[in-house]
């Protein structure tokens, strides 16, 4: 075994060069993001213009997308460069496929698998290379986690589709220029038979976005009113959404992996350092020691287990119940860290305010306890996931499906 | 033994239960939480004409003399909205601060408005951001003529914008002091903190004059002596709560059986029922233990212990509730329009006040068995 | 509210004085059975002669079980009595319905429910007196958590019941006297309707009990080779024995209530203050402390909802999901606990000797964590039943039978 | 970056899971724990002969000269009967503390009858039954002529009566000493701990004469330098526990499938699924964690946290993943013949070995964030 992410093959090094040097640069004074990680409903417009503009850059250089080919608008490179990049980008505490807040680090590798030639050439280039948003609009307020009762119809009359429904908790403070999203295509049909997954420019005529405000932030209400789509917008067939879901919520539910880890608890550990009362500073504080040490401990099982599943992922060996348990602990971790930095931080760990203590983002993990409950399906789905990829009391466990 | 409440009890309930199903509907309270709007001066109002505003105080000072038991009854039922504002601080720890450390002519002069609802307290006593402890004091005091000067600020004060006086305390060269301080001074301003909190300010005083008759106490145990006057306070808190986590657990309950996923009722599956199984045992535990306490100090136990214990008990269980109430709720639970949204927040913010689940815990051990240093 | 259980009628406190008198000269000197719960299957001997003794002399009186009518062996007496003889035996850290451990607390009100006069008449004396031992006997090998697919069978012949089949993790060390057990007694019928409740005399031929040592202590396997039985114990009518179950399952699931603690706590607080290390005296460490308070804030929340359990059921309006709730928080604060004892102890919590730090007993509480996830139902079977109760999903609200 | 062991590894692995399913089979493995005969001389006798015995042990002093990542393989899978005895004492501690804290001599005349099977070794260093500490070391030692004289205990040694040979440490006059007492001399007892724990013995010592040559160091910083010692020892430790978890994951799983109540296998409700969910958390936090430190120690890396966190990990996985599985197995997981007992109680007894969780976590933090004074 060899832990070490820099471990490269010559080719590998001459890479890593080149990108570190490119990020050092395209970086270059803003450490700041370090401390900002889940920003994407928190509305801060300089640190969102900043974002885009870095994930343009990337993916001129197909890096946002390493691995597929550059006719699409990718790399065209392997998964030893994008192993490389995964690390580097990591290094600034940031995550590659979700430089900016767009669902394409789950669209891409769909339309990718599933897309025909024509929609391949289309649709990704620009998702590729940063260059529009895309939101994934799935639920629906009846759903929740039965994602299959979809009553969203779209139906088709000649060369398009006409939708109508209603998605739910959706998007984010930025406006979408596409809508990735699943409808019913057969409303008499068989359920998971009867839906497919579409391509929706979001400036079509009937889409209405509403604001919905959450405790994490600011989501969206999607409307669809007689919203026409051409037929070349439905990707991976007619009525076969269903299967077009394994690849697509294996993503979801964290089974790409990455190596970044979460900025958060070294954003807690540097303030309590810096930061005491009457009995000394924090970090030397016996109980704040001992919580301190279960969000330490707790962040580096979730780190490794996520390298682990981006590595044996990039092996095209991926660990099949590895996403969810991921997407299961991260959760649960967060749960447990809203509760514990405020334990270790008390009010303040409860501010937003830039100024006061400098406790910035502090309120967010307090926030994303109960805010990253659900999303693509609950804890509850989650372990119901987890143990049919472990195959408990059945014939068979189920695979995960490969999404490289 | 006898574990039901007393008829006179279930009727106080059940009036208060009324107020707050009208004065403060689960359609409103979550609007007020967004605006930042949690104090509500007409519900405030109609609360001091009911007499439960300074409810615990003598009659001879304005009050309702009413026990502690019934106090935590009343706002077993607050809790339930959540009631936001200073109700606590003014009608339970204000005058229970007071009785304990003012000259008598204070009492007269402070109380009986406070009772009748034209002086609304705001309560600044630590200023730790995670402690309860006397050695953060930032507020400082100096001697300036025939009164003092204030600089410096009171953190994590709850509703100060809603208060005409805040009664905290001040470093001075003799020691810790508390004041009245009138919160329309000149110097005083009010600052509102940000954050995944309800009502929550810090208090600045640029070189504020109070006079010599705002000082409520400058004895050397003055700190000590209002940690003891606030044990009788902490069950009535707890007791709040408790009526919150009755609330969470009653609409939980009620959304497994009307939410269909699956084609089932959610409260058929296990993983659901597990979340409410959990919050009701949160809740019951803080129940009984808060209802024990609130019995121990009106029958004249010792009750020191018990009381740090319920108050522990019970911010562990109202975050633990809400905790397992999102999980149930999951997406519609976090929508800022949500009545979870508000008790979400809430148990947040209450986890912190007067000592945290920790400090409570150790105080109790303190009680129990006393260190041999201390 | 009054939390005072010495808050007596003037009656009441005649009988308190009474009974203290009785108790202080019954256990005098036998202050070391304060630290001995759960003895049931460790083979103390000199310990098991004395509460034999003491139960009979309790039965003599009719203190063992109150309310039950005279003419059945019981005290004649009313809940007020109850109360008070549960209170005074709590202060010796014993509990009324188990001065020795046989299952006459749950066979005595069932029997008194649902038995006929006669029965009534035969059967309750004895056991109503501590004077037999009778063993529950359900648990099937293929059965466990699902007690309804009993395959012991009990057919009728003439006058008798042959009754064939296994039972198992049954009983103590001492051997009974009588079986209370349930069995099939129409094999071919409905689910629930085919199973009927039978009190068996234990010296019957064809009845051998073979011990099955487990992690708690001794178990064991009875077997029933043609075991002859009058029709006359076949107790609440044939196939009508899931009816009855409801008023068993009601008791064994901790609805009886009660008002004593745990002792073992108390305990480890005596350890801690006797004893400690280099660091000082066990009581006065940190950590120690902190894990001691949530031992204590358990016992005080199970002492406090088992009293409510009591208090309720006596007035007749017993908590519908009260019993399973302490039932399910004593198995979890005991797992729990196992491993708090053991942060606090080390080594010493998993002793036994007594001549070793004096920890007596302490290896039980490590022992019971995992074994009583387990017995009369699993956590999950707990939770299941309290979900009924709470009702859960359901439109009506399981009640809670009435057991006195 | 490289996930997968070696084919060298692999090979290693499959080898020794061999053994262990012919040597320590799951029918026999309850019948040893019952009747307390963890030590198998005929199993320490093949694994002698295998060169699994000192098989970190440089190859000059006739050991392997193994990484310890091939060491956590073999532990890896001893853990999964669990191979009970005084394996990892012998073959991995003694040497481990012999190569740092003894002179040439000693190595010399120690270490190889080690490898090849002919010394047994326990190890006795802190007697605090909570602590890993040296102030609470109870065996004294005085100077006596050209010897010492031993008075006192060792206590918590596991699997004293298999071994020739007890290293421990004992008190003197100028400090902790080391010691490698032969424990037939006379005056030496073993006395068995009962209790739900396997193979733990006190030591005694009644005036036992031992001479100069047994003394291993004297060194004032020998407590310190065994404590750095033993780092790289920890992960091995842990890889044992790892593998425990892992056999305790498959015989869960399995008879989730097997198992059918209420018509169903249980695998299929809820509950027994998430109790599956959380061993299987558990599990691979403290495998990948375990496999992570025992790199760190080969490549050179900064390992003293790692192995810190690694071991507290471990050993709280193991404890919790018999909690679960006996959530799952219930009943039958309880009766001392069922292949889970052996790792129930032996899960119980690694929870302190070298110490408990909490401590390592200690350490952790006291290393990655020194104190002010330390």
């Amino acid at each position: 075994m060899n832990f070490d992410q820099e471990a490269d093959t010559p080719e590998q090094a001459l890479f890593r060069q080149e990108v570190r040097e490119w990020l050092d640069t395209a970086m270059a004074g803003r450490g700041d993001l370090k401390w900002s990680t889940q920003w994407s409903t928190r509305g801060n417009e300089a640190e969102y213009a900043f974002r885009r503009d870095l994930a343009r850059k990337l993916g001129e250089k197909g890096w946002m997308f390493p691995t597929i080919p550059v006719e699409y608008g990718g790399g065209g490179l392997d998964v030893d460069h994008q192993f490389v990049l995964e690390g580097e980008i990591a290094r600034h505490d940031l995550s590659l496929t979700q430089v900016f807040y767009t669902l394409a680090r789950i669209v891409v590798p769909v339309v990718n698998q599933w897309g025909n030639e024509e929609q391949k050439r289309r649709i990704l280039p620009p998702l590729c290379k940063g260059e529009v948003i895309c939101w994934q609009v799935m639920t629906e307020p009846q759903g929740g986690s039965d994602l299959a009762t979809l009553t969203t119809v779209a139906k088709r009359v000649g060369d398009e589709y006409i939708i109508n429904g209603q998605k739910v908790m959706v998007g984010s403070t930025h406006y979408p220029d596409y809508l990735w999203t699943i409808v019913n295509t057969n409303p008499g049909g068989e359920r998971h038979e009867n839906v497919s997954w579409i391509y929706v420019d979001a400036h079509t005529p009937g889409v209405t976005i509403q604001p919905l405000p959450m405790i994490m932030g600011m989501k969206n209400i999607v409307f669809f009113d007689d919203v026409h789509v051409p037929v070349e917008d439905l990707v991976g067939g007619e009525n076969n959404g269903w299967r077009v879901s394994t690849t697509h919520l294996e993503l979801e539910h964290d089974g790409g992996g990455s190596v970044s880890g979460d900025p958060a608890v070294d954003r807690l550990i540097e303030y309590c350092k810096d930061n005491g009362d009457s009995m000394g500073r924090l970090i030397d504080q016996p109980d704040v020691r001992r919580i301190l040490a279960d969000a330490i401990i707790d962040g580096h099982v979730l780190k490794m287990l996520q390298t682990r599943n981006l590595w044996f992922r990039l092996q095209r060996d991926p660990v099949p119940y590895g996403g969810v348990q991921a997407r299961y602990l991260r959760r649960m971790i967060g749960l447990s860290n809203s509760q514990r930095f405020q334990q270790i931080l008390g009010y303040s760990g409860l501010l937003k305010d830039l100024n006061v203590d400098e406790a910035t983002d502090f309120d967010y993990i307090s926030r994303r306890g109960p805010a990253t409950l659900h999303g693509g399906g609950t804890l509850d789905t989650d372990r119901l996931q987890f143990a049919r990829r472990l195959g408990l009391g059945r014939r068979q466990r189920e695979s995960a499906p490969l999404t490289i | 033994m006898d574990l039901r409440f007393s008829e006179e009890q279930l009727i106080l309930r059940d009036v208060v239960a009324r107020f707050v199903q009208q004065r403060a509907p689960e359609t409103e309270v979550p609007r007020w939480f967004q605006a930042n709007e949690t104090f509500q001066p007409e519900l405030y109002r109609q609360a001091a004409n009911t007499g439960w505003i300074g409810m615990c105080v003598p009659e001879s000072l304005g009050g309702g003399g009413f026990g502690t038991m019934d106090a935590g009854i009343v706002f077993e039922q607050l809790g339930r909205a959540p009631v936001p504002g200073p109700l606590f601080a003014s009608s339970i720890l204000a005058p229970r601060l007071l009785t304990q450390l003012a000259s008598q002519e204070q009492q007269s002069r402070l109380i009986p408005p406070t009772c009748n609802g034209s002086i609304v307290w705001a309560v600044g006593l630590s200023d730790s951001p995670r402690g309860f402890t006397e050695n953060d004091i930032e507020l400082v005091s100096k001697d300036a003529g025939k009164g003092l000067l204030l600089t410096g600020r009171k953190r994590f004060v709850h509703d100060a914008p809603a208060a005409d006086r805040l009664l905290c305390t001040a470093r001075s060269a003799q020691g810790t002091i508390f004041l009245a301080v009138d919160l329309r001074l000149e110097g005083v301003r009010i600052v509102p903190h940000e954050g995944f909190l309800s009502s929550l300010y810090d208090v600045e005083f640029d070189q504020v004059e109070v006079g010599d008759d705002d000082v409520i106490s400058r004895s050397p145990s003055c700190w000590h002596d209002a940690e003891v006057a606030l044990e009788v306070t902490l069950p009535i808190l707890s007791a709040y709560k408790v009526g919150a986590c009755q609330r969470v657990f009653e609409m939980t309950v009620e959304y497994t059986s009307e939410r269909v996923v699956f084609g089932q009722p959610i409260g058929r599956f296990q993983r659901v029922q597990d979340h409410v199984v959990e919050l009701t045992n949160h809740m019951d535990a803080a129940r009984w233990l808060t209802y024990e306490a609130l019995w121990k100090v009106d029958s004249g136990r010792t009750y020191t212990a018990a009381v740090h214990e319920a108050k522990a008990l019970a911010s562990e269980a109202y975050y633990q509730v809400c905790n397992y109430a999102n999980m149930v709720f999951a997406g519609p639970g976090t929508s800022l329009d949500h009545p979870l949204v508000p008790h979400t927040v809430t148990s947040r913010t209450l986890y912190q006040f007067l000592g945290d689940p920790n400090y409570h815990k150790e105080k109790m051990m303190d009680v129990l068995f006393p260190m041999p240093s201390s």
